[in-house]
């Protein structure tokens, strides 16, 4: 009897996420961005969501189309503006979405800290810029540092390429991204994967999120966008 | 309170539970499926009591889920050892990773359980056990801080009492801590107490009625 | 002070490098061995005129070292990206890791050089190269910031001068500013400049004297 | 040509460290100590070292045979006191070695810190207890933390299983422990693995140690100690 459920479509990975909800999405651009599951909270209905992700979303699928839907009250990402990120350009010209830039180091390692149970830490990132007003500022060995709070989810949703029954994960290539790190974060670590395979089937020294941060997984059809259009 | 039924009182010197028993009655509080770190020394025992079909999986601070029993024979491996240092094997579904990730995993309030061991315990959850405070005692503390602040709960396995008869759950901690309201129960060869902001509550007693263990501890 | 002979004074805007060209130069520049991320754009074009013998180890911030040239065809692996969100491919001896390792390995100093795109670079190596400051504009930081703090050596490839003929070398930053003093090098069509707490020392020229490009950046 | 240097004896590999230097060293216990470069450093010679590592020596060898040779004015570990550890034991009730006790998640994070150029962070270890002493303490949303700042190192001495000849690196079980840190935190690692292979040869997924934290590296015979005692 596994803590992590593995559950059968994507619909059921997502309920119970509330109005309002931070959720945590991963990839970067495309790639690790869990489709599947994006389109699954769009069915659900959740809506006034704090999305954090490193980008707000390209062409018109995935988190882009969550966006689209309305559901999404801000975005705390790194690198909202893309070529194909008309969505939400839209959306920020209009003043129908807040947006919080925040250094894509930073965006990372403040979900590291949250799942690593640090309550702040003091990052030589983007001292002196326009991004280091309102923060505290210490000099430490004579270098300076800003202090960083963590950023914590209430449900983190991320694609990994396999999980065994128990909920290892592997990661594909530049896919793995964000997904490790979101995944220590939430409360609730919801993942879409290629496959699931049986325990003892992944090489112990390779998995790069163990079960004990993964709370349901749903096995879906391999993805079939492109890279930088439309799937 | 519940209370192990007790028409005719004893010394409970006599009726306490041999630590063995005492793993077997931890192992039987231990959720389906949580991930467990059982400290050194006697918390280890409780491995043996969990039901295969438990899905209880096993952190060992020393980076490993999904540990396994102690390894004999040709399965003895020097690369792969539990805290203690004692060689333990894998089960299907483990994963290895370093000392930051695995501490991040204590730290961060992962695990659902762990046990560990004490000289002293308060009413109100203060756990003492890395030092005596001995002028010459070596000071070590492993991952015992770490491990105290870290699981949602923090059980403590021990005798209740030291060979000397002082009790080991006391009003206030006179060793040197490790954590500060850190234990929610404790788990002792007399009896199973729950500690906390609200005081202690007798869970179960072995040989000795509530009452007594109560005058006893000064509850 | 290093220049290119120039007995005959030209336009320089008619002898200044292609793009192209100057990556060749930054190229020359990066030592053997170094481990090395190159920023979204132009600086991606350095990586064609790497020798295949530098040893040169490319990192790229989305979770990789040693990322191969663009991927083509049937080598497009949509879960094998760079910075720019452009297919790449693997070399042998590569390796992956999460975005929290991939940022402690450029904010920790690990990185021998970055090469990144800019708006301005002050003579004392402030860099502005994230935001326009414009109204309309969204701001988009990226990696940007963590880089310019990151690496050992941060090197900016840029034209000299705007469309409109502003020097983006400048005595103070007038753009939002990415990195406060982390710029040592910036390669430009027109010329190298060393930078930094010293101020600005001209490497090399193009088409141009170091006089006349002096005159004309206020040096 | 690799930065990082493949080497032909545990001798060669250990050249230049200097009296005073700070050196991790790898090994929880006896798993993942790395004994030849140990022994190499005895032969080196250096002295007046600070020794940062979980324990303080097993037995007769490794750290163990280090300290007993004299070399080691301080030691920073989470558990010198074991079963095995006698040489530590005279050398500290004789006053002839500093001690400072770390729990062994703060030596992991703030060696990592190191690593990943955090100047400082608040963590919650070690909140109302001795090690408190002179630490900043902060609370952050209603707990309490304390100030911890990185260890760095001149050396890391560490163990692994592979490399490939770029440095890449592959541990093996909990042989892994801190040697994956200790790598990021040191301005120079030094490491002996069992076989050095060719690039390609390792998964690109599974390395764990990239090449960029590793400087030098050594082939040494198979580790032959037993789990509690002398090897």
């Amino acid at each position: 009897m596994s803590r992590t459920e593995i559950v059968d479509s994507a619909d059921a990975a997502v309920t119970g996420i509330e109005d309002g909800s931070t959720v945590l999405v991963g990839g970067f651009g495309m790639a690790g961005m869990p489709f599947d599951l994006i389109d699954a909270l769009i069915r659900q209905g959740a809506k006034d969501l704090t999305i954090v992700s490193n980008n707000a979303g390209n062409g018109d699928v995935g988190l882009a189309a969550l966006l689209a839907a309305g559901r999404v009250r801000k975005v705390l990402c790194s690198f909202p503006r893309q070529a194909d990120s008309w969505v939400f350009d839209g959306l920020y010209r209009e003043g129908k979405i807040e947006l919080e830039v925040v250094p894509q180091g930073n965006l990372a390692e403040r979900m590291r800290a949250a799942g690593a149970g640090i309550g702040a830490f003091y990052c030589p990132t983007a001292v002196g810029t326009p991004l280091a007003e309102g923060k505290e500022e210490r000099e430490i060995d004579g270098r300076k540092y800003l202090l960083e709070y963590p950023i914590r989810g209430d449900y983190a949703l991320i694609g990994a390429h396999l999980a065994d029954a128990l909920g290892n994960l592997v990661y594909r290539k530049t896919a793995r991204n964000f997904g490790p790190v979101m995944a220590t974060a939430a409360t609730t670590t919801i993942v879409q994967v290629d496959e699931v395979v049986e325990p003892g089937q992944l090489d112990p020294e390779a998995v790069v999120t163990p079960s004990i941060y993964v709370d349901r997984v749903v096995q879906v059809r391999a993805r079939h966008y492109t890279v930088q259009g439309a799937r | 309170m519940t209370t192990t039924p007790s028409t005719q009182p004893q010394p409970y010197v006599d009726h306490r539970l041999a630590m063995d028993e005492l793993a077997a009655v931890v192992a039987r509080d231990i959720p389906a499926g949580s991930f467990v770190n059982l400290g050194i020394g006697r918390p280890t025992k409780i491995a043996d009591h969990l039901p295969a079909d438990s899905g209880v999986v096993l952190h060992t601070e020393n980076g490993m889920l999904n540990m396994g029993p102690r390894a004999e024979g040709d399965a003895v491996d020097p690369d792969l050892t539990n805290a203690g240092k004692v060689p333990v094997t894998e089960l299907p579904g483990a994963a290895y990773f370093h000392h930051a990730d695995s501490f991040a995993m204590m730290r961060g309030g992962h695990l659902d359980v762990c046990v560990l061991g004490a000289y002293q315990v308060a009413f109100d959850g203060d756990l003492a056990n890395w030092h005596t405070g001995g002028p010459d005692a070596i000071p070590a503390v492993g991952g015992a801080m770490d491990l105290a602040i870290g699981a949602k709960d923090v059980y403590v396995m021990m005798t209740l009492f030291t060979r000397s008869g002082e009790p080991k759950l006391v009003p206030r901690c006179t060793y040197p801590l490790t954590g500060v309201g850190c234990v929610s129960r404790v788990y002792t060869d007399c009896g199973v107490f729950d500690v906390g902001p609200d005081g202690v509550r007798i869970r179960e007693t072995y040989g000795v009625s509530a009452r007594e263990l109560a005058e006893r501890l000064g509850l």
